[in-house]
């Protein structure tokens, strides 16, 4: 999951990492507050699970409380990113001498983790590494090894990083070491890490990502996710076990497989339709989980068509069906509903699904068609 | 002639009491696959579908003589599975578990290559040579032997291909999904570089998607291979930062995209179906 | 430094291992006490940084406190392979089902650690391994794996521990990982690991060896040392970083290098001395070393002549000479002191002894003849 | 002919800013050795005696081509050192630094192996290659060139040696000090093997001590060796479970005495010489 920076800044603030003083509000009047608590002036930033907030204007320097409070009325009534503003964080305004980059992420190619700094801070760093690559430090992790101090020298050394601040710098990259274990973090990003005129070496933004398969043993992510305002419908999907991801679209998709699933999307669009909704129910899947499964798209106001798309291997296309049954018991169908059915007891299932308002289709490609026109058709609100 | 599995393959089953662990292997001898073993910490001495149980890999190695080792064990505990198999000798480890922390994987994987082993998934079907073995959760009646290679990413989305490559009375040599994790022991590289070997394999499928860049450094390798090499990208409709089911198939800061990897095959020469059916007809035209 | 079974049980105890309930004593009436506490029915154990305690009959197994307190005036009057007994644990006695043996410990010739067990406890582990080395099972610990819950199984395995115990068996094998990690052992042992009446897999006894080397992160083990009764000698050499062992003969040895000063011991017993001490004052010894040195072993009352060996390399003779001489400045010089000075700056060195009450030797073999003769000269009282 | 280190030898210097490593550094250019440059985080770009100082071991070889490097970094570092020397792919790894944890020298140890480096040390002098290059604290002026292989877990005790050796005319080969812990990166049977190999070396000279096994491990690889062996064992008067001087010089449970290793050496056909001058006499009745 993504945090938000006020989340990321509390875990690097445990972690010995110092950061502004701040405050998170929800209104301009909040913002006024928070200000006057931290001297008069602030910076007021936006808080969305997203880079790139500054040059999209997400960020304000405010010189006294009135100033933040404006700001705050402006920033919140914005969509940044595509992210409806909801909350700002209100930080004391710091003297900075100087501006540095450091992240900890991992690098999928090699597979470990990669320690990236360079000299020039607040910078899109992915294009540094295309114009200026000299700037940049990178030191790769012997995960037999771990994070050493000596990764940081390396890369204080190849970023250009001042002598004099190697201590604070070294003591900077261990921390995010630290964080990375102990939250699981696929990218802890400071950018900027500032050095201010009082000699500290802060991080003045926090970028924390962390692995959701890691979720199983940190149930404390429930509350910074629900905090974070995730959609209800992902929600319910995460608590139900549901490889779910909301999309912009109006064709629901359901099928198994993870790649099934995805080309199924592709082929909705190359049809011209927009799909709603990625919903795997994995290998296997039982009658009960393709219930749910067509429940939780059904529930979605946007759909206005579905598509069940099923390559029987180890899941059987019976009960598959099955499931689709159950969940249409009792309930009225407001949206059409088109399934493919193929592999493992094709026939079985399709026998079962005759005479219901399931509409078949032979063909993964004709079932694309199928939905796509019938989404057209459907309430016509959303072509 | 296959790549990796084949008929003298002596597999043992990590996590084998467990319900996933259990149906599979009767599935696996089902097919034809020696399974040899298994194993679960506490329950050695008993027997599970005709197969014996050992406490370690170590000790069922060296009682059956396993070479390689399917991996069934739950998330919190397959990373571990995985060095134990590494530890013990285990050639080739083939892990099925999805949802591995990375963190753990990234370790495992390093560890695997540190032993000299060779790791496929996490978070994969397994690998089949038909007729001979099949390790992990294919449906092995959908599969026929021939002169394709299948090396993929995903699971479902394969059976798909491989279900109709047979329609078209095209078989396959081998065939691999080599997991949808970020982190995975055996990449598209080091399968195409087996299949390039195999006197069998006349054609290799590749189907890849978004997220990493394994891709693109499979069409840098194919360059220099004698065999054709045809592919299918899924995901180009996926939307940037959202995990689409695997937790590999991402795409983070613009990278990792279809677009991307549709161009780097491209550009070796590889020809990329826009339709699974499409698949099929390039592999018919090049054999 | 080797702990008391009472300071490793406290250890042992704080890393989750379940012990038995005891208490250490100094007097027989103390012994009684701490039973008449503890349920009456005890074990009296005799406390030396040692193993093999059992065999020399330092453990007493007492029905009541008159029992006990009759047990430990018997045992605190004895001594104890060498050791003087002057501590006792007395501790609740425990009905015992079945017993094992659990260790791990720093095996040299693999470079790593190795992990025993055996489904005999309470026995001679190395006799053991010598007479039926099946009853044993052992895992080498890779390093850069560290230690995984599989390999208990793996050792529980091969040393037949009963499938029902895995649970509790893994947990004590992670703990005393955990103990070999937290606190730098070489050795965590624990001997007999006993199967109570109720269950409970409990360390009867606790045997813990940490790493010298380590001390420098570990500051409390200044404490333990202390209480385990370190001699004093030996405890003033740790605090001036003297490298020094106290021996039990009567010529004090003082040279530079290890491999040098345990051949000049060897050498001096070849000539039918005995060495009072091992003392190295190391490479490139300044002169107020040497004479530290040279003060701490003219403090040993036990010594009745000296060798001063030194082979000058990166060492020099003439500073070697001149700490001896400040040692020996404003001193009486009680016993005969040897020296022989060889290598860098050799004649130097020599030229500043001449006159002195320090006796010259030419050679190595030379040094040492003349040193046991003189100490057998000396006072007399220790031939 | 040598073994390890010759005039070619490319030498970098870890802790070059300390006391220690300042002054032996100037001790080995003053003898010859190759030192092309130091390292010492946050003090890149300064120079030690002649010698430029890099931030990392890695920008240190890159710049510098260094193929050894020699540690003089304090015991809490040290271990650290190693593992950054081996992670830059520095070849020969020598370790002069005592007191460095065990836990951690286990892991350093094993790091170098899988990385295919080579570790001297650590709690050792170092090694010589008379005339060509001295990486360690050894003092070169007692060595002379000639057919003697010499391999000690001692410093002075060795020194005493070549020093005899040369009263006598007799020179080394190479001179090689594995160190006194019992955590050391090269051990008897390892040096033993590269001067079998050496053309130059026409018999080795072995100073073993207490503790451990390497002795008995060496008495067994000698009986497939060509060339002669001698030994000498310090420690016999050692008592039990005490350290002598060096952290791997301890009896302990009764195995790595002094009786052991002198029964195994000389089962092998190995003389063990009763006092230093005596090994000196069994080199010159073998040459």
């Amino acid at each position: 999951m993504r945090f938000y920076e006020y989340q990321a800044k509390a875990l690097f603030r445990a972690a010995g990492i110092p950061v502004p003083e701040g405050r998170l509000v929800r209104t301009p009047e909040e913002a006024r507050e928070a200000a006057t608590a931290l001297g008069g002036k602030v910076a007021v930033k936006v808080q969305i699970p997203i880079g790139g907030r500054g040059k999209a204007g997400g960020v304000r320097l405010a010189p006294s409380p009135e100033g933040a409070e404006a700001a705050a009325r402006e920033l919140l009534a914005k969509e940044i990113r595509g992210y409806r503003v909801d909350r700002l964080l209100v930080e004391e305004a710091v003297p900075i001498r100087q501006e540095f980059y450091l992240s900890l992420t991992l690098d999928r190619a090699r597979q470990t983790s990669v320690l990236i700094a360079s000299a020039e801070g607040g910078v899109d760093i992915e294009e540094l590494a295309a114009t200026r690559p000299d700037r940049i430090g990178r030191v790769w992790i012997d995960p037999l090894l771990g994070l050493r101090s000596f990764h940081a020298a390396d890369v204080a050394a190849q970023a250009g990083i001042p002598s004099e601040l190697l201590g604070p710098f070294v003591e900077r990259v261990l921390q995010i070491g630290q964080i990375q274990a102990q939250h699981d973090a696929l990218l802890v990003e400071i950018n900027p890490l500032a050095l201010l005129e009082d000699g500290r070496l802060i991080a003045l933004d926090a970028k924390l990502e962390t692995d959701d398969n890691a979720a199983f043993r940190h149930p404390e992510w429930e509350a910074e996710e629900s905090a974070a305002g995730e959609h209800p419908l992902e929600r319910r999907a995460r608590e139900e076990g549901l490889a779910y991801v909301k999309l912009s679209g109006n064709v629901g998709v359901i099928g198994n497989g993870a790649g099934l699933v995805m080309t199924t999307l592709d082929m909705i669009q190359r049809q011209g339709g927009r799909p709603a909704n990625f919903l795997d129910i994995g290998g296997g899947a039982q009658a009960d989980v393709v219930r749910r499964a067509l429940r939780l798209v059904l529930d979605d106001p946007d759909v206005t068509a579905v598509l069940i798309n099923v390559f029987g291997g180890i899941t059987r296309c019976d009960e598959v069906a099955r499931g689709l049954l159950q969940a249409l018991d009792g309930v009225e169908v407001r949206v059409p509903l088109v399934v493919r059915l193929a592999g493992t007891r094709e026939a079985e299932g399709r026998a079962l699904l005759e005479g219901t308002p399931l509409e078949p289709a032979a063909t993964f490609l004709e079932a694309a068609r199928l939905v796509v026109q019938r989404a057209s058709e459907g309430r016509g609100d959303r072509p | 002639m296959s790549i990796l599995v084949n008929r003298e393959t002596r597999v043992l089953v990590q996590g084998i009491t467990g319900r996933e662990g259990r149906f599979h292997t009767a599935q696996m001898k089902a097919y034809g696959t020696q399974v040899v073993g298994g194993v679960r910490a506490g329950k050695g001495g008993q027997e599970v579908e005709g197969v014996p149980v050992f406490d370690s890999v170590r000790q069922a190695r060296a009682e059956t003589g396993a070479n390689a080792s399917v991996i069934f064990v739950p998330p919190a505990g397959a990373a571990d599975a995985i060095c134990e198999a590494a530890d013990a000798g285990i050639e080739l480890i083939v892990c099925i578990t999805e949802g591995i922390p990375v963190r753990e994987m990234v370790q495992a994987a390093a560890y695997v290559r540190a032993r000299g082993s060779r790791l496929i998934g996490p978070n994969c079907p397994g690998l089949i040579t038909p007729g001979e073995a099949l390790l992990g959760i294919l449906p092995g009646a959908i599969f026929r032997r021939g002169p394709v290679g299948v090396v993929s990413r995903s699971g479902t989305l394969t059976y798909q291909v491989v279900a109709e490559l047979g329609e078209r009375g095209l078989g396959q040599s081998t065939c691999i999904g080599v997991g949808g994790d970020p982190i995975i022991g055996t990449r598209f590289v080091d399968v195409l570089a087996l299949f390039e070997e195999d006197p069998e394999t006349e054609i290799v499928v590749l189907i890849g998607e978004i997220g990493g860049s394994d891709e693109e450094d499979a069409a840098r390798f194919i360059t220099q291979m004698t065999k054709p090499v045809v592919s299918f990208i899924s995901g180009r409709s996926a939307p940037e930062g959202k995990r689409m089911g695997h937790a590999g198939a991402i795409i983070s800061g613009g990278t990792g995209t279809a677009q991307s990897k549709i161009e780097a095959l491209t550009a070796a020469g590889v020809p990329v179906a826009e339709t699974i059916t499409e698949i099929v007809d390039l592999v018919a035209a090049r054999l």
